[in-house]
């Protein structure tokens, strides 16, 4: 059967500890940009932790939220790209062909979360800080569109894998590498064309919502909101 | 120093300025802060040459100059199949390129006389391995990941990308393996030629 | 007193085949700017696109603004020569080539801007679809395709639409001078000789052109305006931005052709041809349209803040009390509050007159261009996200040297062609 | 100018491997023939532990093979290897259970660590100078034995010391060992990290010196005093995991959780509640708290609990009335009583307090007032509260000297005498006080020999620097203090072979032993580590408690390859709480340091979420990851209300100095929604003098400008009893911004 790859992101647990950025930086090849570029806001990452401050002091309140490709069903991203360099996959991923790409950033202004990020030069590892880099997945070279591909290296390993030992995927493999590390796991990923697995549980929670669900961009990651403590909870 | 400070330049002025950096970027420009490092302490897929790049682009690759004149025919009619020395071909996603620790496993009694096995003794003894220039693989700008082992399940046979080895003594490029090549045996075994099957 | 042909004849010849010191001189200097220009890019697509000041969430910046604004100027001639042929408006005949002229070299301006601004110049051909064994071709839902199109069809008309009453005046040329110039013109006049026949082809020729290439010109900038419309970024997806762009770009085109005459007068001596009938109409149209851009701004503004969505609200407040107040309220001066009345009341509408308001709208138009495209996308939904822009001094130079080359194109043109059609002034003359 | 100073020395460093790949590129270098046989391009995972924190959690490491620049018996080469490429948690290990921190993840940067010291290096001109040459392992290693032997025969073994940070197990028992057998006092230890206070009242209470472990997963209430627990503090893996399971872990059940801090924490981001108290006086309110409980008889029997005759009475008294307490702490007495209701009502609850809390003048009393909650709310080693992590079933390694110990030496001035000193990670001249002088000691001190793999703020000083292994290429064992219910030993071997010319500290020092020779070599007779930690767990077989095996060779490769030893059924039962009698401090207002007039803000330095004390700055990734609250990248700020900036007219991003009577330093501004208007904040852990290319000259150091204050009753620095003044400077800073908005209305636009 085929599979749609969605996520969880709970709220209520995430604590905004950044392991997942790091998890996804050793395992996406994601260069460090350095100083100047960081001022220039240029930097790499393809998951964020976006922190709101809400009220005032005493009465402050803040809000960790983290923000990666939501993978949406009806992609702003991809109808704009002249080369098909980001297109729908046949598992339901906005695909990033990074050889495809010629830089037009077309799809970076299209999308409304933010979240792809532009190679404005070619990548630069210190040696040997080079022999960290991931052999499974490309290192991208400068003019080049990327983002969170939902780890798509591992769903593909874990499928030739299944497909070596004849059986179907599992549930809990593949696990991208932000989940893998979440501590307090806020963070789910799963199949969603599979009810009965966790990921379709809690996208099916009172809690659960839709990142900018205004605008119709149909994403497969549902953000289950904070919830506030009342005496009741027992 | 912040951009607009710069504004004020006059167009000749950025003409030469340009020219002379032009000139003058020979090693790959760091998005670090710059230190003053040398192309060998850092890691970067820009091509050392605009010749280089240029030769990337039309896909000219130079025929791979071996230290040894490994004879493949050979080998293979003593009945050595492919696996013996290239392994994990069929468990994972690259072929193995035997070390010397290899070669010598046979060739510490086999054919030790030869010129050629006398060479690769040599290597051996003093501890070095045989640096093999690679004769197929991608373009690093193809950002693509070919993994062998479901070809091989698949029943590919080796030949089919890589030419008819048993006849050669030193392998060449037999096959030009670009997409058309993958996509023409894809489409007619009627397999995913989904982009991001190969492209990740 | 009214000149004869033969005066005529002369007068516009005389740019053509006689040359004043000023011409190289003009030469050298504006080739200086677009060889720095050119090193710039050079430089960028050797280093990376990251010397650009462009960032993330800001991804377009300068480049995109000036692909904008000289699509925009390139409506200039096709559109308005082929209205004014239509109309019949005997005035036009000084100033139709004038006018396709600077069309056709805006729009191979404006056509290298995506080109230089693609992370990979080097794979634009990409967008054009050629037949491969991988099997690809370019998206045609990208709207970056639709302009690949678009601009390309105009392009050649526009050429088509300018060649074909030029070769008249070759032949004119062919058969006033000797030597080398001779062979060069008797090529370009392409056998021309003046047969009841042959005038008759290039009448119906030139009918056919003048109706088709109407439609083409508006569906550029329409295309140029999907660009941005056909994305959900706040104050980009909205329907009013065709109508908008087309508009703005004949704005711009007008004030682009009244520049352009008013240097061609003083330079080769044209005064009693582009005389002040042509910028008194001009600048009547001018008029218009400025109202006409007014009217277009303020429906979309307030549009916008009625509708009071947060997201588009953001931008609204950037641009007209946030970090961007200064640029706005200039381009509103620019556009409006200061042509107005240069062009409203009859004593002001004046050869300079009519030159100064041009000036300023070019300007302002060009801060339009940059003001939609900037704030936009600086501002996006996640606040998060939010970001800022500052140019580098490699698109700065491009950005000049690209005027300059228009400069430079426009002058090389008027030494190998009369930029006045002379045999249609002729014509004139003999009604 | 500074800064060529550091590139020459970075240079220096790496002379040896890069100088002579400068000329040829790659492809022209000669090969090595693989020393390990691998299936090429097929991931395996090895297990390991993390050390780059006190929790120990347990690491499986990615290892694919690959091409590495390597020096083989002086010559640069390439070779085909294992190289580790991802380091995630251990699934199996009791602390983390598959799950690794930020952190400990970027410790992969330390194995490959561009400024890493590839070889011995010589100091080479001025102590301090920061300019070394490269000698061979033999020279250098002679040169030492040569040193030793001369001190004892002066008989002044007494004066070698051995300075490290947290250093836990064999690798512990062995440095004290050897140390024992030439006559020298055991290693000095100095952890930033540590939080001495907390110990020396566990040890009052409980009767141990340990840092406490909790039991989220199954309490409704937690309330923390300044503790970082889900940030950087004692075992955040672990305790992020109990934490997600409070939350949502349990249908229906969702646990509270208040925070009382001055400055807005990681931690204190996701309480249902927040409280800001003004500064040293946590452990008043957990008093009033516990006042309102035992008054209002919120729990059964609470004078039952109550252990300690001193607190018994002095509980009832009315200073700790919420009234009273109000007028302290600034938390209105309303929400004290319902508070208190509150956690009375949904029991298990547990109190925790670290962090600033602890750093004061009185932070003894604060964390003996929080047990003292605890103890009130039954949740001492109960389910839902706090307990101790049961030690292993093998010998204790020597018990271990903390951080006290190093500072009383320091103030006693013990430290003076010192003929030679090895120094193990620790980095004391970056993470102290100036008022210490510990540079200038270090100058003084004739022989110091450093085994760091950098060369930072302290073994710069060092005249011989012998580079130890990275953790990923050696053997390593550890015992988690905390963050376990089971008794647990992490046990690695390497997983990678090492990348340059380096050797592990415990074999060198073996090395030297043995050279030593006498009593030395019998002390310590093994050759390797490996040697040592085998011998040493061997007694595993033999204990009684857990199912006794008499294969020690399986049981040894069965630890190797689950990464360890841990075992349910073998809990070691908390000692019933030891009803220890010690007289109970009273409250006494926190002093600090500086007159209110002239230093009007509290100075309140903070453990960064992203470089701990300081030693994860030189990591690319760590410097590159936006600060969770503040969203600063590569570099340091300072953090203030702003009602407060708006006061002092601060942007944000304006350069502030802030002046303390011990120093001034300089950052750009912060503006912080969640800090009270007399606290001024920064985070530890920049301002690196030298600290490689990423680190170096980079943010400034809170440390710098702290008073050589002292915890009352206890030998550690209070970090947190400094006042500051804040002046502008009148120019804008560096300062790389993430974030482009504070609110989610977007209205405070920030710098970006």
């Amino acid at each position: 059967m085929s599979h749609r790859w969605g996520m969880a992101v709970d709220l209520d647990r995430c604590t905004g500890c950044s392991a997942c950025v790091i998890a996804c930086q050793a395992e996406n090849n994601v260069p460090t940009v350095g100083e100047e570029a960081a001022l220039k806001g240029r930097i790499m990452h393809w998951i964020r932790i976006e922190r709101y401050y809400e009220g005032e002091f005493p009465n402050v309140r803040l809000r960790f939220q983290p923000v990666l490709c939501q993978q949406c069903d009806s992609a702003p991203c991809e109808p704009v790209c002249p080369t098909y360099a980001s297109y729908h996959t046949s598992e339901g991923l906005n695909g990033q062909v990074y050889n495809r790409c010629i830089g037009t950033r077309y799809c970076a202004n299209a999308c409304p979360y933010t979240v792809r990020t532009f190679n404005f030069f070619n990548p630069v590892w210190h040696k040997p800080l080079h022999l960290q880099l991931n052999p499974d997945v490309s290192i991208r070279q400068v003019g080049v569109m990327e983002k969170c591909t939902f780890c798509v290296q591992r769903i593909k390993a874990s499928e030739i894998q299944a497909e070596a030992e004849g059986r179907e995927l599992r549930e809990g493999e593949p696990t991208p590498a932000c989940v893998q590390t979440c501590a307090p796991k806020a963070l789910v990923f799963g199949d969603l064309n599979d009810p009965e697995s966790e990921v379709s549980r809690l996208a099916r929670s009172r809690r659960g919502t839709k990142l900018l669900n205004e605008l119709g961009t149909q994403p497969k990651i549902t953000y289950l909101q904070r919830d506030s403590w009342n005496e009741k909870d027992r | 120093m912040p951009p607009q400070n710069r504004w004020g330049m006059l167009a000749f002025v950025l003409a030469s300025l340009t020219a002379a950096i032009l000139c003058s970027c020979s090693h790959p420009r760091s998005t670090h802060d710059d230190h003053a490092l040398s192309e060998s302490e850092i890691f970067t897929l820009q091509h050392p040459t605009v010749a280089d790049a240029v030769k990337e682009f039309v896909g000219w690759r130079a025929t791979p100059v071996q230290p040894i004149a490994f004879p493949h025919s050979k080998h293979i009619a003593n009945g050595i199949g492919c696996m013996t020395c290239h392994i994990g071909v069929d468990k994972g996603p690259v072929a193995g390129i035997p070390s010397a620790k290899v070669c010598m496993g046979c060739h510490v009694v086999l054919a030790s006389d030869r010129p050629e096995v006398k060479k690769l003794t040599a290597y051996y003894n003093s501890g070095l391995d045989i640096s093999w220039q690679r004769v197929y693989g991608f373009a690093t700008s193809a950002h693509v990941k070919f993994n062998h082992s479901p070809h091989i399940r698949a029943g590919v046979d080796c030949s089919r990308c890589h030419g008819d080895v048993a006849k050669m003594t030193v392998v060449v490029r037999a096959v030009k393996i670009d997409m058309g090549f993958c996509l023409r045996c894809h489409r007619a075994k009627q397999v995913s030629t989904d982009c991001v099957t190969c492209h990740y | 007193m009214k000149k004869t042909a033969e005066q005529v004849q002369g007068d516009l010849l005389r740019s053509v085949l006689e040359t004043s010191w000023r011409f190289p001189l003009a030469v050298a200097v504006l080739g200086i700017f677009v060889a720095a220009g050119f090193s710039a890019w050079i430089y960028q697509v050797y280093t990376g696109i990251g010397v650009a000041g462009l960032n993330r969430p800001v991804f377009w910046g300068f480049y995109i603004t000036n692909f904008v604004f000289w699509i925009g100027i390139s409506h200039a001639g096709t559109l308005i020569s082929a209205i004014l042929r239509l109309s019949n408006a005997t005035w036009r005949r000084p100033i139709t080539r004038c006018a396709e002229v600077i069309t056709v070299f805006a729009l191979m301006i404006g056509a290298m801007f995506p080109i230089i601004h693609l992370g990979r110049s080097w794979l634009f051909y990409w967008l054009a679809p050629y037949p491969n064994e991988r099997g690809l071709w370019p998206n045609y839902r990208s709207p970056l395709v639709w302009d690949f199109f678009a601009i390309n069809t105009y392009l050649i008309g526009s050429i088509t639409f300018l060649i074909l009453p030029i070769i008249p005046d070759c032949a004119l040329i062919r058969d006033k001078s000797a030597g080398w110039r001779r062979k060069v013109y008797s090529i370009l006049s392409l056998g021309w000789r003046g047969t009841q026949r042959q005038w008759h082809q290039l009448e119906t020729a030139m009918g056919i052109m003048t109706i088709v290439i109407i439609p083409v010109a508006v569906s550029v900038h329409t295309i140029v305006s999907w660009d941005f419309a056909m994305t959900p970024v706040p104050m980009w997806h909205s329907t009013i931005f065709a109508p908008y762009f087309v508009a703005g770009a004949i704005f711009s085109g007008i004030a682009a052709l009244i520049i352009a005459m008013v240097f061609l007068r003083s330079f080769l001596h044209l005064e009693e041809y582009l005389n002040l009938q042509c910028f008194d109409n001009l600048g009547k149209l001018l008029l218009v349209m400025s109202l006409l851009w007014f009217y277009f701004i303020f429906a979309e503004r307030l549009t916008t803040w009625y509708g009071n969505t947060r997201s588009e609200m953001d931008v609204l407040w950037l641009t007209q009390r946030g970090s961007y107040r200064g640029l706005f309220w200039l381009m509103v001066c620019c556009n409006f509050v200061f042509p107005f009345p240069l062009l409203a009341i009859k004593k002001l509408r004046t050869i300079l007159g009519t030159f100064l308001a041009s000036s300023t709208i070019v300007i302002g138009m060009w801060i339009e261009r940059y003001l939609i495209i900037v704030p936009s996308l600086s501002h996006k939904f996640l606040p998060y996200a939010w970001g800022t822009y500052r140019p580098t001094w490699v698109e700065i130079t491009i950005t000049v040297a690209t005027f300059c080359s228009m400069a430079l194109l426009y002058i090389l043109f008027s030494k190998i062609v009369p930029v006045v059609s002379i045999w249609e002034l002729k014509a004139g003359l003999r009604r | 100018m500074k800064r060529r100073d550091v590139l020459k020395l970075g240079v220096l460093t790496g002379a040896t491997a890069t100088l002579a790949s400068c000329e040829k590129p790659a492809q022209q270098l000669i090969r090595f023939v693989p020393e390990e046989d691998f299936l090429p391009g097929i991931a395996t995972w090895k297990p390991s532990l993390c050390t780059v924190c006190p929790a120990g959690c347990g690491m499986m490491v990615r290892i694919v093979d690959g091409e590495a620049e390597v020096v083989r018996n002086g010559q640069l080469g390439i070779i085909n290897m294992g190289l580790a490429k991802k380091l995630e948690g251990n699934p199996k290990h009791p602390v983390n259970r598959g799950k690794l921190c930020a952190r400990g993840q970027a410790g992969l940067q330390i194995t490959y660590h561009p400024d890493r010291v590839r070889t011995p290096l010589k100091r080479f001109g001025q102590r301090g100078s920061g300019v070394f040459h490269t000698i061979g392992w033999e020279t250098a290693l002679s040169e030492i034995v040569v040193k030793l032997q001369e001190i004892r025969s002066r008989g002044r073994a007494n004066s070698i010391r051995f300075l490290t940070d947290r250093v836990r197990g064999r690798r512990r028992e062995l440095i004290n060992n050897f140390l024992g057998s030439i006559g020298a006092p055991p290693a000095l230890e100095f952890d930033p990290l540590d939080e001495p206070v907390l110990r020396r009242a566990n040890l009052l209470d409980f009767g141990r010196p340990v840092m406490p472990s909790f039991d989220f997963a199954r309490s409704n209430y937690v309330i923390s005093f300044g503790a970082d627990f889900l940030g950087a503090w004692n075992s955040p893996v672990a305790q992020s995991i109990g934490y997600g399971e409070m939350r949502r872990g349990r249908p229906g059940n969702r646990g509270k959780f208040v925070q009382v801090e001055q400055r807005m924490s990681q931690t204190g981001a996701n309480a249902d509640e927040w409280v800001p108290s003004s500064p040293g006086t946590e452990g008043l309110l957990a008093l009033g708290l516990a006042h309102s409980i035992v008054k209002e008889r919120l729990r059964p029997k609470p004078h039952e609990s109550v252990h300690n005759p001193d607190w018994a009475e002095r509980l009832t008294t009315e200073i700790y009335s919420p009234t009273e307490v109000e007028k302290r702490t600034g938390v209105a007495a309303s929400s004290i009583e319902r508070l208190a209701r509150e956690m009375a009502s949904h029991i298990p609850a547990v109190a925790l307090i670290g962090g600033a809390a602890l750093a004061h003048t009185n932070g003894l009393f604060s964390a003996l007032a929080v047990n003292l909650l605890n103890r009130i709310l039954g949740s001492v080693g109960a389910p839902g509260g706090v307990f101790f992590a049961p030690g292993p079933p093998i010998t204790e390694p020597t018990s271990r000297s903390h951080n006290s110990d190093f500072f009383s030496q320091l103030l006693s001035g013990g430290f003076e005498d010192t003929e030679a000193l090895f120094l193990y990670k620790a980095n004391p001249v970056f993470a102290t006080p100036p008022g210490f002088e510990i540079g200038e000691k270090l100058t003084r001190t004739p022989f110091t020999v450093s085994f760091s793999s950098f060369i930072d703020e302290t073994s710069v000083f060092a005249d011989l620097i012998l580079p130890d292994h990275s953790p990923l290429e050696s053997w390593l064992d550890d015992v988690p203090e905390s963050g376990t219910s089971e008794a647990v030993l992490t046990l690695a071997r390497p997983v990678m072979h090492p990348l340059h010319d380096t050797r592990a500290m415990p074999d060198v020092v073996l090395e030297i032993a043995n050279r030593l020779g006498g009593e030395v070599r019998e002390a310590l007779p093994q050759k390797t580590f490996e040697e040592v930690l085998k011998a040493s767990y061997s007694q595993l077989a033999r204990t009684q408690t857990c199912n006794p095996t008499d294969n020690f060779d399986k049981l040894w490769e069965q630890l190797l390859e689950q990464g360890g030893w841990w075992d349910g059924n073998c809990q070691l039962r908390l000692p019933e709480a030891s009803r220890s009698q010690f007289r109970v401090p009273e409250f006494i207002a926190p002093v600090f340091d500086g007159s209110e007039q002239e230093f009007p803000f509290y100075f309140q330095p903070y453990l960064s979420g992203t470089f701990l004390d300081g030693s994860l700055a030189h990591l690319p990734w760590m410097q590159e990851l936006p600060d969770a609250l503040s969203t600063v990248m590569w570099g340091s700020w300072l953090e203030v209300n702003p009602k407060t900036a708006e006061r002092l007219q601060i942007q944000p991003g304006d350069l502030v100095r802030v002046r303390s009577r011990h120093g001034t330093l300089e950052a750009p501004a912060i503006i912080n929604p969640g800090i009270a208007f007399d606290v001024a904040a920064m985070p530890m852990g920049q301002g690196h003098e030298n600290f490689g290319r990423y680190a170096s000259l980079r943010g400034a150091n809170p440390m710098k400008i702290l008073a050589p204050t002292q915890v009352r009753e206890v030998d550690a620095l209070a970090w947190a009893a400094t006042r500051v003044n804040l002046s502008k400077v009148g120019q804008k800073g560096r300062l790389a911004l993430f974030s482009g908005a504070l609110s989610e209305q977007g209205r405070d636009r920030e710098l970006r």
